[in-house]
C-alpha cells in the first residue's frame, strides 16, 4: 500500500493529491459528488437569474446580469472538467443531473420573484457559496483547489454586484426599498441553509475535514457568515429578518435564530416552488439540443475522416 | 447633427434586439459551450447598442436607458429580421449569419466614417462582430454538412428568414444627408450576396429563393413581434418612472 | 346534355344548384377555389387578431375579440364543408393552403400593429367582405349561398363591433384618436384593393358573372363601399386618408384616388409584411398537431374495432 | 363581505390566468375544430373571472379592469397551476384536467353558497365547466390511448404538471372567516383524486407520483411565469392610464 501511504503523506504535509497520484475509492467518490454537484448548481443557478435578463431595468445592470450568468457557465465547465479528471466523464454526470439522481444546491429551488432577488441573490447566495468556497481554494485535490481559486475572485465580483444592486435600491424610491427588503426577507434563511446542516446532523464533514476537502463545520462557517451579513446590511439600511439575531460575547460567536430544517429537507427532497421547474427546463434544453449535439458529432467525424484520408 | 443620431439609433437598435432574442438563449442552448457563446454574443451587441444609443442621446438630452425604456414601438428603428423569433437553434444560428456578415461589412465601411465617434464605436464593434460571424459560419457548416435532419432544420430556417434580407439593404434618404458619415445599405448588398452564398455553398446549402417582404422596421412599422418583445424589456423601467438602478 | 340544359335552366330561372345536380366541370372548379380561398382567408385570418387577444385593453374586449376569433374558425368550417360537398375533401384543401399554392385574401398579410387595427380591421376589412359577400348569399349554388347568409349575419356584427372599438378611441385621449387615425390611415388602400383588380383587369369576373356566383362588378362594390366609409368616418370624427375622395353627382359614383396596384400584386405574390409569418404559423401548427391528430385517429379506429367486436 | 371579496379574487384569478393561457392557443390548435373548442373555453373562463372580479371590486369600489390590469404581481392570488406554460397539447390538456375536474367540484360545493351572488356565479360558472371537463376527458382518453407517441407525451405532462396540484387544496384561514359562504378547498380533495385517478385508469395512465411543490400563490408568491404573463396582458392598458376602451 505504497499508494495510500503516500497519498496520507501528501494530506499530512498540505501538499495537493493530483490526478495521475493514487487516492483512496471514497476519496474519490466524495470528491467526485462534491465537484460535480457544485458544477450542477451552477448550471441550475443560471435560471433563476437568466429570468431576469430581458427584463433588466437599465441596459448597464443588463450586460453586468449577462456577464455573470456567463460566468456561471464558465464555472460549470471548469468544473465538469475537474470532475473528469477523477475519471467521470460529463455526459454521465449531465444524465445524473437530468434523472434527478445528483443534487445541486438547494436555494435555487427558490423562484426569483423581483429584479431585487437579483441583488439578493449576488449578495447573500454568492455570499454564502464564497463563504463555502473560499476554504475550498486550499482542498487538497488539486485541479478542484486551482478551479475554486478562480471561482471565488469572480463571485466575490458578483457578490459585490448584488450588493450594489441592493444598495441602489435601498436609496431609491419606497417600491423599491420596498423591493430589496421583500427579496432579503425571502433569501435570508435559505441563504444561511446552503452552509448544511447543523454540525451535530452533518454525517459526512468528519470524513471530509480529515482528508482536508473540508475546513471548517457548517455551523462555524454560517456563524461566520451572518455575521459579515449583519454589519452589511446597516450599510444598506435595510434589516435582516432575525429577531433573534446578535453576536454573542461570551461564545465569541455570532447567534440566529433557528432555521426551518425541514423546509430545507423538503427542498431538497424535491418539494421546493422550482424544482421540478428547473429540472426540466434543463431537460428540456438538453433534448430540444440533442439534434444539434448529434449534428456537431457527425460533423467532426467526417472532418477527421477526411484528414485521415487526405 | 441630427442625422447622424438618426443613423446611430438604426445602428443600436438593431443590435439592441438582437442581443435581447440571442439572451433569451441562455440556460437553454444546447449544450453549456454554447450558453457561454450566444451569452458572450448578446453582450457584445448590448455593448454596441449602449454605445450607439449613448451617442444618439447627445443629440436630444436623452441616455441609453431613455431610448431603450421609454420609445414607443413606433419609435424604434429596427430591422424585421432581428426581430424575428429564435426558433430553434438553426434558426438563431441562419439570423446569426445573415446579420453578423451584414455587421462585418457595415462596421468595416463604418470605420472610414468622418463622423468620429461612429468610426470609434465601429471599430470596437468591427473586432467583435468578426467572432460572430465566424461562430454563425462555424455552426452554418456544422448543421449544413452534419445530418440529414441537421440540413433540413438549416435550410427550412433559411427559407423562413430569407424574406426579411430584403430590408437590410433599402436606402433612406436619410443616407443622402449622411453622406460620407454613414454607409448606404445598397453598397453593401453585393458583398453580402457573394459572401453568404459562399457560406452556403461550402455548408452544402442553397440560397432560399423566397421572395422578399414589404418591411418598413426604418419608418417605424415593425413585425408583429416587437410589441411583445418591448412589452416584456420594458416593464420594469417603466414601472417605475424616474427611478435609478 | 340534359344535365347541362337543365344546370342552364336553374341558372336561368335563379334557381340553386345544390351537389348531386350535375354541373360544368369549369363551374364546379371556379367554386372550389373561391370557396376554399375564401376558407383559408378566415383562418389565416384568425392570426392579426389572435396577435391582440392576450394584450386586449379591457376585459370586456378581449372577450369579444375571442369570440370574433372564434367566429372566423367557425366559418372556415362551414366553408370547408361547403367546399367538400363540391368534392375536394378539406385535407386537399389544407394542403393547397400550406404548400403556397392556394391563396387568402392579402389583406391579412399586414401586420396588426396595435389595438387600434382590431377595430380598422373589423370596420373596413370585414366591411369590405361584407360588401362582397352579401350578394354571394344569392349565389347560384346553394351551400355557399346559404353558408353566406350565416357568415354575413356574423361579419355584420364584427363591423359593428370594429366601428364601435375605433368610436371608442375616437373619443379618447389624444394617443388613442391618433392610434385610431394611424390604424384607418394603413387599411384604408389595402380594404379597397379588397374587391379585386379593376374590372378591366379583372379576366374572370365575366364567366362567374354569367353563372350567377358574381353579381356586380369590382369596381361597383368598391366605390358602393367607400361611399359608405365616406359617410361613417364622419361619426368617427376621423379621416380617409383620399384626397381625392368625392361623390360624382353626374356619374352617380363614388370616385377615390388611384390604388397602388403594384403593391397589391406584390403582396398576392408573396411579398407581403407578414406572408411568409402567416404560412410559417400555419403550418408550424399543422405540424405540431400531427401526432394528436394521429392519436385521435388511433383512438377512433381502436374504438371502432371494439364496437365491431362486441 | 371583505372575506366575501377576497375569497372572489382568487377564484377570478384562477380564471383569468388560465383563460389567458388557452388564448394563447387561438391560430395554433392542432386542427380547427380545438381552436374553436379552446377558444371557448378561453372565453367562458374569461366570463367567469369577470363576474367574480367585478363581485370582489365592489367592496373597494374596483372595476373588474382595475382589478385585471392595475394590480401587482404580488396582489394577484392565482394558483400556480394555471400559470404554467402551455407546453404541448398533451400538457394543455392535462392542466384543464387537473384544473376542470377541480373547478367541476368548487362550483358545485359554491352553489349552495351562503352568499347569494356567489351562488348565482357559480351555478351558472358549474354547467359550463362540465362541458370543459368532459372536453379534457375526452382529450385525455384520445391521447393516453391513441398511439405511443401521445400516451408518452401525456405521461409526461402528468408528471411535470403533478406538483402543483397540492396547491389546489391548501386552506386558509380565509376559508374559517368566510364559513359557509366558501368551499374549504381540502374538502375537496377526496373527490378530486378519486375522479382524476378513475379519468386516468380509463385513459391507461397512471397518476403521477412526482412530489408536490411548495406553492404560495393564495399570499401572492407566484411562479416565475405569472411576471411575463401580467407584463403582456397589462401592457396596453397602462401605457394609457385612464382611458376608456
Amino acid at each position: 500500500q505504497a499508494g495510500l501511504e503516500r497519498f496520507n503523506a501528501l494530506i499530512a504535509e498540505d501538499s495537493r493529491i493530483e490526478p495521475r497520484d493514487w487516492m483512496p475509492e471514497a476519496y474519490r467518490k466524495t470528491l467526485t459528488r462534491q465537484i460535480s454537484q457544485h458544477a450542477h448548481s451552477e448550471i441550475i443557478g443560471m435560471q433563476p437569474e437568466a429570468n431576469w435578463i430581458t427584463r433588466a431595468p437599465s441596459l448597464k445592470r443588463k450586460a453586468i446580469l449577462i456577464a455573470k450568468v456567463q460566468d456561471e457557465a464558465g464555472h460549470g465547465l471548469y468544473l465538469y472538467s475537474a470532475a473528469e479528471t477523477l475519471g467521470t466523464p460529463r455526459e454521465v454526470l449531465n444524465e445524473q443531473l437530468l434523472s434527478g439522481k445528483a443534487k445541486y444546491s438547494s436555494i435555487f429551488n427558490y423562484p426569483a420573484l423581483s429584479w431585487a432577488d437579483m441583488g439578493a441573490i449576488g449578495w447573500l447566495v454568492d455570499g454564502a457559496a464564497i463563504a463555502n468556497q473560499v476554504p475550498l481554494c486550499r482542498a487538497s485535490y488539486g485541479p478542484y483547489g486551482r478551479a475554486m481559486v478562480r471561482i471565488c475572485k469572480e463571485e466575490s465580483f458578483h457578490q459585490r454586484q448584488g450588493f450594489e444592486i441592493l444598495l441602489e435600491l435601498a436609496h431609491g424610491t419606497e417600491a423599491q426599498k420596498r423591493m430589496a427588503q421583500d427579496a432579503i426577507n425571502r433569501f435570508y434563511e435559505p441563504a444561511l441553509m446552503m452552509f448544511g446542516p447543523p454540525d451535530g446532523d452533518s454525517p459526512n464533514s468528519q470524513q471530509s475535514m480529515e482528508w482536508k476537502i473540508k475546513r471548517f463545520s457548517n455551523d462555524e462557517l454560517r456563524q461566520r457568515f451572518v455575521g459579515m451579513i449583519a454589519e452589511q446590511v446597516k450599510v444598506l439600511g435595510l434589516t435582516l429578518p432575525d429577531p433573534e439575531l446578535r453576536f454573542d460575547e461570551e461564545a465569541g460567536r455570532w447567534v440566529h435564530k433557528d432555521l426551518d430544517w425541514d423546509e430545507f429537507k423538503a427542498v431538497i427532497a424535491g418539494n421546493g416552488p422550482c424544482n421540478a421547474q428547473r429540472l426540466e427546463r434543463r431537460r428540456e434544453a438538453h433534448e430540444n439540443g440533442a439534434w444539434v449535439r448529434e449534428a456537431a458529432a457527425a460533423y467532426a467525424a467526417k472532418k477527421a475522416q477526411k484528414a485521415q484520408v487526405a | 447633427s441630427q442625422a447622424v443620431a438618426r443613423y446611430a439609433v438604426r445602428l443600436g437598435d438593431d443590435s439592441l434586439i438582437l442581443s435581447h432574442r440571442l439572451s433569451e438563449w441562455v440556460s437553454r442552448a444546447p449544450e453549456l459551450e454554447e450558453d457561454v457563446a450566444l451569452g458572450n454574443i448578446a453582450l457584445d451587441l448590448l455593448g454596441h447598442a449602449r454605445s450607439f444609443l449613448s451617442y444618439a442621446g447627445l443629440a436630444w438630452g436623452k441616455t441609453e436607458d431613455d431610448l431603450a425604456y421609454f420609445r414607443e414601438e413606433e419609435e424604434f428603428r429596427s430591422l424585421h429580421l432581428v426581430e424575428q423569433p429564435n426558433g430553434h437553434f438553426g434558426v438563431t444560428i441562419a439570423r446569426q449569419l445573415m446579420v453578423s456578415i451584414y455587421q462585418d461589412l457595415l462596421y468595416a465601411g463604418l470605420t472610414g466614417s468622418t463622423d468620429n465617434t461612429l468610426a470609434a464605436i465601429s471599430a470596437k464593434a468591427s473586432k467583435e462582430v468578426a467572432y460572430h460571424r465566424d461562430h454563425a459560419v462555424q455552426w452554418t457548416l456544422r448543421l449544413g454538412l452534419g445530418t440529414e435532419e441537421s440540413a433540413r432544420r438549416m435550410r427550412h430556417a433559411l427559407e423562413i428568414l430569407w424574406p426579411y434580407v430584403n430590408e437590410l439593404f433599402l436606402d433612406e434618404p436619410l443616407h443622402d444627408e449622411l453622406g460620407d458619415a454613414g454607409v448606404r445599405p445598397s453598397a453593401l448588398k453585393a458583398a453580402w450576396e457573394r459572401e453568404i452564398a459562399a457560406v452556403l455553398e461550402e455548408a452544402g446549402l442553397e440560397v432560399p429563393q423566397t421572395r422578399a417582404a414589404l418591411c418598413k422596421g426604418r419608418q417605424g412599422e415593425h413585425s408583429e413581434h416587437l410589441g411583445y418583445i418591448l412589452a416584456e424589456m420594458q416593464v420594469l423601467a417603466r414601472k417605475h418612472p424616474g427611478a435609478t438602478w
